[in-house]
């Protein structure tokens, strides 16, 4: 079947108006036939066809605007089935930058000959007979000012009232200058984890599921392989577990997808991992293209992005484009962690705490180190069947390591 | 360079030259009529192929744009391929073209690859113009087709140009320009006629009268409607065709190439011919009568060399039908060459600003 | 190489891993990873360090002795043979 | 206020459209205004309803017809003439600078050209490198000229009328861009000031200066982060020429920082102009480095994602000021 689309005839083209149908169903059409008019802001313009075939139905009704894309018609080719595939659009320009633009490091280093402040600056220090050489300067290539001016002056005041601790007080608030310039917008973070996880809580039916997963083979071959490797190059367990995702969202791609109104299936797989912050809050940078490197490849991924991260680093790039989040709060003790979807995410990863409990394997129990795995999927994008295929996907996957 | 080389390889004497060129010339072209001998309707047919390629290739192109696989502007040529494939068949290869926006047909008649056109269109890396230009802007200098002008009339002073060179290079060539009735009405129309008589350039000059700027009608604007007569303002030699028959393009572009490399002069060729698409793809048509659209189709230079080279017989309806899957399997892979191209990286905006930068 | 020298190392390369902590009020016998709220990464890294400032090899079967700064003190000072 | 919802496309046509009911000189000439509609359909039924002696279509010579409406203005008409787009402007140039922007000096005050040329002008629609231009600067470095910008549905609605009461010729850059865009605007929006920048937003902590294209972006930016807890004043420069740099200058003093964002390339843009006026004025009122988001110097290319990146998007404006406010 062919599906018979309102055309874009230009690039200012929105929508236009049906106004008649030329055709009706089980007329025959060939290429070039006209099979309806349609109102545009430049007028009334003849819709084409580039099929044969048979009007099988016609899904618009007379006088109804829509916007270009929307299914029309369908026309049953003629004789032989071609398969038409309609791939989409190559270029999205439709997924906003959802990540926090990190500030760069600003040097911290004083310049020796020739102190720097901005006019502003410079004028409130005059004015106030302020020897403006001995400020720490927090602006831009640490010059000094408006707030670095105005804080010096209040301190030249403050210390004059209470006598004692005068140097540890002065050392105290350089030291709360800097600090408050070096930490990551710990605020603005907080803000954006707020406003992301609030619009998800909001708009997103979630459905979570858990799987318990044996990891001796896993981790079995985990310290085999590390045994053969510098310190350097050894791999985390982590890395192997974002491997695993990976691989079953090529066996499960329902969950590497975005909700649109529809489910809109992403073809690359970029996983976001969840790097908690020391201050708090989260950075989310993204793998990209996951299922496509080693284990080996992930971790010195890790080993890059972790530290960056921390130190606010990062590309804008490399926080965006993310097609599915995977968090890993397991180490800081908790069992098992249940994520809030990102949007326009679908599912989200939680990895728990790997710890040993008796488990039954072929009748037998024993102690094995076990790993909570969790998925929260958004139930508008996927059913619980598809995120419980995908958890008995990872199962098998770490059941299997050496294949990873 | 190339100039000073050849005057050194040529020697001093100019006379000399004068006299040693038509020679070389003369053995030149017995060489390629002898390269040339091919079997009986062989020529006829490959100009009949060429002329449905445009057609069918301009509708792929409209589909691929409702499709949103092509943005931009979108101007086809369809009607209008007997003037395309009439003139370019008088051309050699070594000669230059330069058009419009309107170009795919003299891409394809320039023997340009449909797939390095389609991929072009899609904004795609593989494109003749690395996708950067879209389809208003096809170059490639290889096959000596320089564009894909979109400004009308722009490119006119450029053909004088390069004419000149070509002249002041004692190269055997002709710069040959493509444009609209439209364009006759700029300035830039009359700068370039003149220039060209006045430097006595080899231009062939090629008005493809399709009836319409844009959307409005001839008679709005141009006060005197016999395009070619404009000529005669430049003592330039015109001649007005109907451009809807191969034929008759066919040999008056033969007789202009003839003209202008007798006479070292350039010649105005007006096309009359009319395109049965919109202006662009967003077009309501509300300019021109529907009826007078028909009434053009019936002219169909397609159809009608179909018939004179059956009656000829020097082709056949199942010669017909093989040509037509051959286009396809053609356009076909043109569209999948494009589909499968790669955009190019963000990083590389900045490239091709100026010559010799590093990517 | 003097006890106090690799002393001053370890704290040190804690320090860089955990800038906000004090890695010299640690009780001697306390979990550094809890205590300090390091996570395997941090762990990994912290190892690496360790490794490559003092020049030897620390293999994964060995990473339980670097759970307090006792244990850790211990194992350090004789792979150096101080 | 009663608002009414209007595409900018609309909101142009009845600008024309009110100017051609005023004043019985007014008449409209330029390349398929009539028969087509207009290129972008802005003045689609008009010939229907003025006829053509007061639509006229033109055949595709710039000069020619600029020189034409030049002419008819210093004859007593108050002819608007459209060049379609920016980016045939300069077959025009010649007219609009040697002749349009001198005559009224060199004929010492006697001869003064009140003609307004419209351009819809700017980025956006994939159209490659030559249909795609931002060229407000090059006109707004001419004196003689006046240059307006309209960034907004209530200018693209009134600034016409303003400028046919000009004395002198006035370019006005519409945008393409926005044509379809809906926007509320009051009921009887009629007539807009051209002398006057304009705040579209208050905010204390750093001062936006932009037009055209850049103001709903600008807007948008500022919207969002403001839920960062960041105000940003946004002024819409709206006459690129001559400049109102009051509304700018206090703004500054006010914020003490400065960013500029426009399509047009940098090296030469509007931006330049406006900080040379900021640091020649309130120096000493800066306390961060000014800022400019310009178009990426490069010919513009076809591709979507290459023509999205050549000029500043509502995301780069988000990160620059969060830059500058240290964050």
């Amino acid at each position: 079947m062919i599906e018979f689309k309102m055309p874009s005839l230009g690039a200012d083209m929105e929508d236009g108006t049906l106004v008649e149908w030329r055709k009706k169903p089980g007329d025959q059409v060939k290429r070039g036939d006209i099979l309806a008019d349609v109102d545009t802001q430049k007028g009334l313009i003849e819709i084409e066809v580039f099929d044969e075939g048979v009007i099988d139905t016609l899904l618009l009704e007379e006088g109804v605007k829509v916007p270009v894309g929307t299914i029309m018609a369908i026309i049953r080719p003629l004789g032989e089935v071609t398969e038409e595939k309609d791939i989409p659009s190559a270029i999205s320009s439709e997924e906003p930058e959802k990540s926090e633009e990190v500030p760069a490091k600003t040097s911290e280093e004083k310049e020796e000959r020739r102190v720097k402040i901005t006019p502003l600056a410079k004028r409130i220090a005059l004015e106030n007979n302020l020897d403006y050489s001995v400020i720490n300067g927090t602006g831009p290539e640490g010059a000094i000012v408006k707030k670095d001016v105005e804080k010096a002056l209040a301190e030249a005041v403050g210390p004059s009232k209470e006598m004692g601790g005068f140097t540890e007080k002065a050392d105290e608030a350089i030291v709360e200058v800097k600090k408050e310039h070096k930490t990551p917008p710990i605020k603005a973070i907080r803000t954006a984890v707020a406003a992301a996880m609030s619009k998800s809580n909001r708009e997103i039916p979630h459905y979570y599921l858990e799987k318990k997963i044996d990891m001796t083979r896993a981790l079995e071959w985990l310290t085999e392989t590390n045994s053969g490797l510098p310190v350097q190059k050894r791999i985390l367990p982590a890395a192997l577990f974002i491997k695993s995702v990976a691989s079953s969202l090529v066996d499960v791609p329902e969950l590497n997808a975005e909700w649109e109104d529809e489910l809109v299936i992403k073809n690359e797989i970029n996983i976001g991992f969840v790097v908690s912050l020391r201050s708090g809050g989260i950075v989310v940078p993204s793998l990209k293209n996951a299922d496509l490197k080693s284990v080996g490849e992930i971790m010195e991924w890790l080993n890059d992005i972790i530290p960056r991260s921390r130190s606010f680093n990062l590309r804008s790039s490399e926080l965006s484009g993310s097609t599915v989040t995977i968090t890993n709060l397991g180490e800081g003790g908790a069992d098992k962690v249940f994520g809030i979807v990102y949007p326009p995410q679908v599912a989200i990863i939680g990895l728990g705490s790997v710890a040993e409990e008796p488990f039954a394997k072929k009748g037998m129990v024993g102690i094995h180190p076990m790993l909570y795995v969790t998925l929260s999927g958004d139930h508008r994008a996927t059913d619980g069947l598809v995120g419980s295929r995908f958890l008995a996907a990872m199962d098998k996957h770490l059941q299997n390591p050496q294949a990873l | 360079m190339v100039f000073l080389r050849a005057e050194g390889f040529l020697g001093a004497s100019l006379e000399w030259d004068k006299e040693w060129l038509p020679q070389i010339y003369k053995i030149h072209m017995e060489k390629r009529a002898k390269e040339k001998k091919v079997s009986p309707g062989e020529q006829e047919r490959h100009l009949l192929y060429q002329m449905m390629l445009i057609r069918r290739f301009e509708e792929k192109s409209a589909e691929q744009y409702t499709k949103e696989k092509i943005r931009g502007f979108l101007h086809l040529y369809i009607g209008e391929e007997a003037v395309a494939v009439g003139v370019t068949q008088a051309l050699s290869d070594e000669d230059y073209v330069l058009s419009t926006y309107r170009e795919h047909g003299h891409a394809l008649a320039k023997n340009m690859d449909s797939g390095a056109i389609m991929a072009e269109m899609y904004g795609k890396l593989e494109g003749c113009s690395k996708g950067r230009g879209g389809s208003m802007h096809l170059f490639d200098a290889n096959i000596n087709f320089y564009g894909g002008n979109a400004i009308v009339a722009g490119h006119l002073p450029m053909d004088v140009g390069m004419a000149l060179a070509s002249k002041k290079q004692q190269k055997n060539i002709i710069t040959c320009c493509f444009f609209g009735e439209g364009a006759a009405a700029e300035g830039e129309f009359h700068e370039a006629m003149n220039l060209a008589a006045l430097w006595q350039v080899p231009v062939l000059f090629v008005c493809e009268n399709n009836l319409y700027a844009m959307g409005t009608a001839l008679k709005y604007t141009h006060a005197m409607q016999d395009l070619e007569k404009k000529g005669g303002a430049y003592e330039i030699e015109a001649y007005a065709v109907d451009g809807m028959d191969l034929i008759a393009v066919s040999k008056a572009a033969n007789d202009a190439v003839k003209y202008i490399k007798t006479n070292n002069r350039p010649y105005f060729l007006v096309c009359n011919t009319y395109r049965f698409r919109p202006h662009s793809m967003f077009d309501a048509e509300l300019y021109r009568d529907k009826k007078e659209v028909e009434e053009w189709k019936k002219k169909d230079p397609i159809p009608k060399y179909q018939q004179h080279l059956i009656n000829k017989k020097l082709l056949s309806k199942k010669q017909i039908d093989e040509m037509e899957k051959q286009i396809e399997a053609e356009i076909k892979k043109a569209v999948i060459f494009a589909d499968e191209g790669s955009w190019e990286p963000i990083e590389d905006l900045t490239k091709f600003v100026y010559s010799g930068q590093k990517a | 190489m003097q006890e106090e020298e690799i002393k001053s190392i370890v704290l040190h390369s804690l320090k860089q891993i955990a800038p906000d902590t004090k890695p010299e009020q640690l009780g001697w016998e306390e979990n550094m990873r809890e205590a300090l709220n390091i996570d395997s990464f941090d762990a990994l890294q912290f190892i690496v360090a360790l490794s490559e400032k003092l020049d030897i090899d620390i293999p994964e079967k060995d990473y339980g002795h670097t759970a307090t700064m006792k244990s850790l003190m211990a194992y350090l000072k004789k792979k150096k043979q101080v | 206020m009663e608002m009414v919802k209007m595409t900018y496309r609309e909101a142009l046509k009845q600008g024309i459209r009110e100017a051609l009911l005023n004043d019985e000189r007014v008449f409209l000439m330029g390349e398929d205004v009539g028969h087509y509609g207009g290129a972008f359909a802005v003045s689609k039924g008009l010939l229907q309803e003025f006829g053509a002696e007061r639509i006229m279509d033109v055949p595709l010579s710039e000069s020619g017809f600029v020189g034409a409406g030049i002419g008819a203005a210093m004859a007593g008409m108050k002819p608007i003439v459209e060049v379609m787009t920016v980016n045939f402007s300069l077959l025009a140039m010649d007219q609009i600078i040697n002749n349009a922007a001198t005559l009224l000096h060199m004929s010492g005050g006697q001869l003064n050209v009140p003609l307004v040329i419209r351009m819809g002008c700017g980025i956006g629609r994939q159209l490659a490198a030559q249909h795609s231009h931002s060229w407000e600067p090059y006109f707004a470095h001419v004196p003689g000229l006046v240059v307006l910008s309209a960034g907004t549905h209530e200018d693209a609605r009134g600034m016409l009328l303003t400028a046919l009461k000009s004395p002198d010729p006035v370019i006005l850059f519409e945008y393409t861009f926005m044509l379809n865009m809906e926007k509320e605007i009051a009921s009887d929006a009629g007539a807009m000031d051209i002398t006057k920048a304009k705040v579209r937003r208050d905010g204390k902590d750093i001062t936006l200066i932009t037009y055209g294209n850049g103001v709903y972006k600008s807007l948008e930016a500022a919207e969002e982060l403001s839920s960062q807890g960041i105000e940003v004043e946004v002024i819409d420069l709206r006459i690129l020429r001559p400049m109102d740099e009051e509304t700018f200058l206090a703004s500054v003093a006010k914020t003490h920082r400065a960013l500029v964002v426009e399509d047009a390339w940098r090296s030469g843009g509007m931006a330049a102009e406006v900080f040379s006026r900021i640091i020649e004025k309130v120096f000493f009122e800066l306390d961060a480095p000014l800022q400019r988001l310009c178009g990426v110097e490069v010919p513009i290319p076809y591709p979507r994602h290459l023509e999205e990146a050549s000029v500043p998007q509502s995301q780069d404006i988000v990160s620059t000021i969060r830059k500058m406010m240290g964050l």
